[in-house]
């Protein structure tokens, strides 16, 4: 019962990670879209879109590198969590 | 142990609960964003193919003003009296409705189908006698009507009037239509 | 299994004990800051309901209190993550048990100052129009990409130092396990999680201090973009960063200052850190000195009228009170207090921390107001009294800054306790190791 | 493209005020209370500027009147945050009520001060509510408003103009302030216009504008022989 119990919990706890880390990818496609409608929109009302595309170059990339850094060592950690956790149970 | 079972049976069926929940919850937006408006329902049941069709009349006889003036108006007891006045031209109920009101000299409560909020400038001279749009073109076909139309057939929002500007080459700048 | 962990951890027990001991004094200030913002909440939306005109702004003077506050209090927000990134960066031993602090005012002063700008808004019900139809030339949008990249970076920055911290608490076992379990991330201290964790903080402290620039440099610009006497300047940039830095810095220690009183950390806040950072508030001093002389001495110099007008408001004019205070709060007071080792104690660094935040409040009180006050052309000259509504936000404010605080050293050490263990076990080793490989050669001097 | 412009001859005006008050008529501005009025939020899209010179007793008194200079190079649509206010293809610069989001970011860039904002939801005295014009949408609270080249009835013009398939004639259009001025020191029309009797005197030897050397290119000239 107990065993059951935790292994449920184990996963819980994994998936509300991976939502949470799904979340900030979530807002880095949100800004991405809303910059791309800003783009988009300064296009079609000719309102300088040089300087929206030049903004949009350094800020899009900024959260992509933000949110893989987050992905990185999440995937780090949990790799190595696993081979952890199987040399415990080899032991 | 019932408690095991009820996960169980949960853990068996959770993809089909999940369909089932995720089907419920599409429905109701869906019926909430498509699902039909309330209908509007006029005090009297004007039958406008009637009028075009026995009376010969056509659409600025009565809604006088839609190729010189900004508002199109909604003929009320005075344009309605031009005709009908003392004996009915019908058996129709409505016209004794009509009648009523005419003798009593109170004006016709309609309800606007179509409207524009108090932001907005619209022009019909500026779409229909400068456009050259036809009135089908919003409003439907309303010579074929027999009823009033229960609910608009193309609704005013700032979407749709700047996507038909965008297709006939108009204007979109926003001081035509905002100030 | 408990017990092992506990036995490993003992000598840091001071650092664990604010988590798990908690006083009446604690749940008392927690009340009273909860009654001050519900209070704030109030007169917000009292606010809301009549329109900005209960605040003192007006004709002239568009804006008030709520920029002024914004400017102010993203500048504080930069003490942490810019402070902790140049300290890490340049493996400043003593940094340790400061960094964590830092990072924490960033992303609360952040998170209040980011809101001030829709706190200022006449229409705060159509602030997503910024979403569907914003307009990326305007400053005012630099600022919500700038901020928000920089809420992100140092979120994340405060956050990935913390996880072997998490998963400590997480050992220790008691209240909120689970908690303490999500968001650990199954860190367990191998080799190569902590290679993971190194290498992530290393890009994450590269990437934090240009962004962490940005932020206020862009604030600068809504300013120096305008073409008002006063605000349309190129120094802005670098002066509005250095200005942050500055009051960071001793916002930072002003909070250092009362964690150390309150959770008696003496043993691990002492006397040389502030030492330390009182030598980088006077090198800050005295570098904001310098760009304000610059930015009047060209005002001055160059004597145009409007420019003129603006300048005589604050030398002799109405603001010349706040403009003096602040020279006094922001140079006179801290270099006399840091440039000699005999007043340089606690509670000497303590006013002096307190006189540069407050001179800076000034500063951007006089940056924001004066040219405002002083239209271009023949008008009248404006007038600015901030009404009740005004002080009861800029009150809440600090209220919620406080309360973030508390709040968040409940919940996790607020001394990194795994970089102390580091610095214990390691860093003197290496700093023997690095000291030496700076030194000449012996075999090659000999020669 | 037409490019409106005004020109205020200074020699000729009285400083009486009438473009101001036809000006509030017309475009609905909001009439404030005293209290308000006394903390410097009168909301005037027409202003009278009222500058003093010299000492009592040899005061010299200007007065000017001051409407949106609808610059050409406007430096407060730089900074809108959400295209509430721009520069259309004549040449006006417009504010949309519905879009603003009441930042006043593009109050504080304007060197002229020409906007005002709506710091309590307008109210008006019920005889008011009588007179009010159709044409302008009122306003609410939390919103910049400025002086719009009275733009409905440019829109008013361009209507009976295309009606009868006619060119706009000088003098057509023309704003709430022109038409009342009783000394006729108002004039409007179309710069693109050789004939127009504004570009005539736009090129006038009288004409200078405000604050010409900020770039900001504004399209009301004022005529003086002095200054």
């Amino acid at each position: 019962m107990k065993t059951i119990n935790n292994e449920l919990r184990d996963k819980i706890i994994f998936a509300a990670q991976l939502v949470s880390i799904s979340l900030i990818w979530l807002l880095v496609i949100g800004i991405i879209f809303w910059i791309s409608n800003l783009i988009y929109l300064s296009v079609d009302l000719k309102d300088s879109p040089g300087i929206s595309i030049g903004i949009s170059l350094v800020a899009i990339p900024v959260f992509i590198t933000l949110a893989s850094i987050l992905t990185y060592v999440f995937v780090g950690f949990h790799r190595e969590k696993k081979k952890h956790l199987n040399t415990d149970s080899g032991n | 142990m019932n408690v095991i079972d009820l996960r169980k049976t949960i853990k068996k069926n959770s993809k089909r609960i999940l369909i089932a929940l995720s089907a419920v919850i599409v429905l109701a937006m869906v019926w909430e964003i498509f699902g039909a408006p309330n209908a509007i329902i006029q005090p009297i049941n004007y039958n406008h193919k009637l009028h075009i069709e026995k009376a010969k009349l056509t659409c600025v006889d009565c809604h006088l003003f839609v190729e010189t003036m900004a508002a199109a108006t909604i003929p009320n007891i005075e344009v309605c009296s031009d005709c009908h006045s003392g004996e009915p031209l019908s058996k129709s109920p409505e016209e004794v409705k009509l009648l009523k009101y005419i003798e009593s000299g109170k004006r016709i409560p309609w309800k606007k189908i179509y409207s524009v909020p108090a932001h907005v400038y619209f022009s019909h001279r500026r779409h229909v006698t400068i456009g050259e749009i036809k009135c089908i073109q919003c409003h439907g076909n309303v010579q074929e009507l027999t009823e009033p139309a229960s609910h608009p057939l193309w609704l005013a929002t700032m979407k749709n009037c700047i996507k038909c500007h965008k297709e006939n080459k108009v204007t979109y700048d926003c001081l035509a239509c905002h100030h | 299994m408990n017990e092992e962990t506990k036995n490993t951890v003992d000598i840091d027990e001071a650092l664990y004990r604010p988590i798990y001991e908690t006083g009446k004094s604690f749940y008392f200030a927690v009340g009273f800051l909860l009654f001050i913002i519900g209070f704030t909440l109030v007169v917000y939306i009292r606010q809301v309901y009549y329109g900005l005109g209960v605040t003192g702004m007006n004709q002239p003077v568009t804006w008030g209190f709520y920029i002024v506050n914004f400017v102010f209090f993203v500048g504080i927000s930069h003490a942490g993550t810019l402070i902790s990134a140049i300290l890490r960066l340049s493996k400043a031993e003593w940094r340790r048990p400061i960094t964590r602090m830092a990072e924490v005012i960033t992303a609360i002063v952040l998170a209040i100052g980011g809101l001030h700008p829709i706190i200022d808004l006449g229409r705060p019900d159509r602030v997503l129009n910024i979403f569907t139809a914003g307009r990326l030339q305007s400053p005012l949008l630099w600022d919500v990409t700038s901020i928000t990249a920089y809420f992100t970076a140092s979120t994340v920055y405060l956050y990935l130092p913390m996880i072997p911290d998490i998963a400590k608490l997480r050992d220790r076992g008691g209240k909120m396990v689970w908690f303490y379990e999500f968001l650990s991330w199954g860190w367990h201290g191998t080799e190569h999680q902590k290679k993971v964790l190194s290498r992530a903080i290393n890009i994450l402290m590269v990437m934090v201090i240009p962004i962490a620039i940005s932020v206020h440099t862009v604030i600068s610009y809504i300013f120096s973009m305008t073409l008002q006497p006063g605000w349309h300047s190129t120094i802005f940039g670098p002066y509005f960063v250095v200005g942050a830095i500055f009051s960071g810095i001793a916002a930072l220690m002003i909070v250092m200052i009362s964690f150390r009183k309150y959770f008696h950390l003496e043993n691990y806040l002492k006397l040389v850190h502030f030492r330390h950072l009182g030598t980088l508030l006077l090198i800050m001093s005295l570098l904001w000195f310098y760009f304000t002389f610059s930015e009047y001495l060209t005002g001055v110099f160059g004597a145009e009228p409007h420019e003129m007008d603006v300048i005589f408001y604050k030398f002799t004019g109405t603001y010349a009170i706040f403009f003096w205070g602040m020279v006094v709060c922001n140079f006179l007071i801290p270099v006399v207090i840091l440039a000699f080792k005999k007043f340089k104690t606690i509670p000497g660094i303590l006013i002096a921390s307190i006189s540069v935040v407050i001179g800076m409040w000034l500063e951007r009180l006089n940056i924001v107001i004066p040219s405002l006050a002083n239209p271009r052309m023949g008008l009248d000259m404006g007038m600015y009294t901030p009404s009740f509504t005004e002080w009861t936000l800029f009150i809440g404010g600090l209220a919620v800054f406080v309360l973030g605080f508390l709040v968040f050293s409940k919940f996790f050490p607020i001394i990194s306790i795994w970089e102390i263990e580091e610095g214990r076990k390691e860093s003197v080793k290496e700093v023997e190791k690095r000291v030496t490989s700076y030194l000449p050669d012996p075999a090659n001097s000999v020669e | 493209m037409p490019k409106w412009a005004m020109a205020i001859d200074l020699d000729k005006c009285t400083g009486c005020g009438d473009c101001m008050a036809a000006c509030k008529l017309e475009n609905n501005v909001a009439i404030v209370d005293a209290e308000q009025a006394a903390d410097d939020r009168v909301m005037l899209w027409m202003d009278m500027m009222t500058i003093y010179e010299g000492e009592y007793p040899n005061i010299k008194l200007k007065r000017i009147p001051k409407p949106c200079f609808h610059c050409d190079n406007p430096p407060c649509i730089k900074v809108c945050p959400v295209h509430a206010t721009y520069k259309n293809e004549e040449g006006l610069v417009a504010q949309i009520y519905n879009r603003c989001i009441g930042c006043r970011y593009c109050m504080a860039a304007c060197p002229y001060t020409a906007k005002v904002f709506n710091w309590y939801e307008p109210e008006w005295a019920d005889e008011f509510k009588t007179c009010m014009n159709p044409d302008v949408s009122l306003r609410m609270k939390g919103v910049v408003e400025k002086c719009s080249f009275c733009a409905h009835r440019l829109q008013k013009v361009k209507e009976n103009a295309r009606a009868d398939d006619r060119e706009i004639s000088d003098g057509e259009y023309s704003p709430a302030c022109a038409d009342s001025c009783p000394a006729e020191a108002i004039f409007f029309g179309d710069l693109e216009n050789k004939e127009s009797k504004v570009f005539k005197l736009s090129n006038s030897p009288r004409a200078f504008r405000e604050l010409e050397d900020l770039g900001t290119i504004p399209k009301v000239f004022y005529l003086s022989e002095k200054e």
